[in-house]
């Protein structure tokens, strides 16, 4: 049965986003580093004697409960499959200019963004959310492009009409800079916020 | 009034979330029963106080004022007994203001469970999980995968890097008192007089209406403006009659 | 001492970024319901007899394993500065309505909470506690919305159902369901009934 020290490195070394160190630790719970060292070897014991399917882990200077590697054959089923990223800023960027206003050539594309979308484009293509439409019938006769069914699936909307229409979005995003950068960088996924 | 109830009742009306609170609050006050209330004591308590909070502040949301407006069109139903005949078949809007107040009562105290609820889950906190053990090549993670709305910020974002700004003002739902004078203040500055109607604009809705009307009225009494209507319903003119407005 | 298949499906509990279904963990597992089920409480037990800091939530339809509340003082430490803060009074009566009601139109839920509610709906799209949900079949098609999964996450809900007084909730809002959609339409402005 574990006592209320014991109890407290354990929360943080489950919570953590990475390892914990002795030092952290006593700061934290406000412990001294021998006791912060036994509370960790309590709380080995008792997983262990539990049958518990996670181990405090020993790394990079510092403690983490992850689950026993024996088990690594079941948890590493729940990332199989291809789980997509999240669109790029710039694959959202070109894919809502594409949806407003199809079919769209790449050049018309890149005027409204004001840089080069070739990769972007690629993206898109590769992950099936436009297509190729035709061509245009002006000199040169560049491609078109439109959005497919699988960018309908992928936003949840039942057909083109269901796209929010400018209106809507404006009063949707009045928004002001700061917010706007910070979901920005959210869409970069620098952050995985992992607190409830 | 003493400065600490114009204290008192400058914090009061920010406290509220919106007229449908206010009333709630001062039912309460007044140890009323929501099912039972009489129509004209609930308005005048609700009208005492939007005055009175207009007297302090200009900033009050036109919807406190549509259901000011509300307010007093049921109360003067009571007083006219040829309308009341006529409304015979017509349900009493007190009613379905009351079953308002109980539907919204019940939200507000559901809200507040889920303050609670709140309180505690955000005491918990998740292992980060083991994505990144397990799955080599990941860069981002994909919760909920990328959502309508990151598609909309995507196309705002643009349009504020490099698009010139729109044409046309983003509609602002409600106006404020002092935005509506400001408005007036704009509208009367090179032609003196004005319609209501065009002051307002054709396709005001009505919390909007009321909101300038409201205005104007209390730019009258302060001698600032004169508002003629020849016969009712008949068109507003307004006027201005003091140069600066502060 | 825990059986093998309970150590798989805490394994999955610990490892998983989101809550995990039943039939997730029988899926991965291969044992079925009840088992699955009943090794559920086996965990439940031996975590609450090691004295262990954690336990299993049933949240937003699976389970989850999650630090004891108890220790929050200890373990917000760790992301002190980067929590979100607390909903507003407006954002959190909004949700309200929306979660009882959905999928609900930006007019309706303003009918019911008579005041405007855009900055609350903003906050709660961009704190990713709803979304939106296509359109409603009707003149001007406004867009619906409804509350999210992350939405059951972050007040402990392990479903809908379990929504405080969903009965009695339901049948106020039978009851005013032909005000709310009278004051819903004169809002949404499609018949600007002038008054004065």
């Amino acid at each position: 049965m574990l006592d209320q020290l014991a109890r407290q490195v354990e929360a943080l070394l489950v919570a953590s986003e990475s390892p914990v160190t002795l030092e952290r630790i006593c700061e934290l719970t406000g412990c001294g580093t021998e006791s912060a060292e036994q509370a960790v070897q309590r709380i080995e014991m008792e997983l262990a004697s539990g049958g518990h399917a996670v181990v405090v882990a020993r790394l990079a200077g510092g403690f983490r409960i992850v689950t026993d590697p024996d088990l690594g054959y079941i948890v590493a089923q729940l990332f199989e499959g291809k789980r997509h990223s999240r669109l790029s800023r710039a694959s959202l960027e070109t894919l809502a200019v594409i949806a407003y206003r199809q079919p769209a050539t790449r050049a018309q594309i890149e005027a409204v963004r004001g840089v080069n979308s070739d990769s972007a484009m690629r993206t898109l293509l590769e992950r099936d959310m436009i297509k190729i439409a035709g061509r245009q019938e002006t000199p040169g006769r560049p491609l078109l492009y439109e959005t497919t069914s699988r960018f309908l699936e992928y936003f949840g909307l039942s057909d083109l009409e269901h796209l929010p229409r400018m209106d809507e979005m404006e009063s949707l995003l009045k928004l002001s800079a700061d917010d706007i950068e910070r979901m920005a960088s959210e869409l970069s996924g620098d952050e995985s916020d992992q607190i409830l | 009034m003493s400065a600490d109830l114009q204290t008192a009742c400058r914090i009061n009306i920010q406290d509220f979330e919106g007229p449908l609170d206010l009333l709630l609050f001062l039912i309460r006050r007044d140890e009323l029963d929501v099912t039972t209330i009489h129509v004209a004591e609930v308005a005048d308590q609700y009208l005492d106080y939007i005055r009175e909070a207009e007297e302090l502040n200009l900033d009050i949301a036109g919807e406190y004022l549509v259901m000011a407006a509300t307010l007093t069109r049921m109360k003067s139903r009571l007083l006219l007994p040829v309308e009341r005949a006529i409304m015979e078949d017509y349900e009493d809007p007190m009613d379905s203001l009351m079953r308002h107040l109980v539907l919204y009562r019940a939200f507000k105290e559901v809200a507040s469970e889920l303050r609670e609820s709140e309180s505690i889950w955000r005491d918990v906190f998740t292992p980060p999980g083991e994505r990144e053990r397990y799955q080599e090549s990941v860069t981002e993670v994909d919760q909920d995968q990328t959502s309508l709305l990151d598609l909309l910020l995507a196309l705002e974002n643009m349009s504020e890097k490099n698009a010139p700004p729109p044409e046309h003002r983003i509609r602002k739902p409600l106006l404020s008192l002092s935005e509506c004078v400001a408005i007036l203040d704009r509208t009367l500055s090179t032609d003196r007089q004005s319609k209501f109607i065009d002051a307002v604009g054709e396709n005001a809705d009505q919390a909007v209406v009321v909101s300038f009307f409201v205005a104007i009225l209390e730019l009258v009494k302060r001698g600032w403006l004169t508002a003629e209507q020849r016969y009712p319903f008949a068109e507003i003119t307004i006027k201005r009659k003091e140069e600066r407005w502060e």
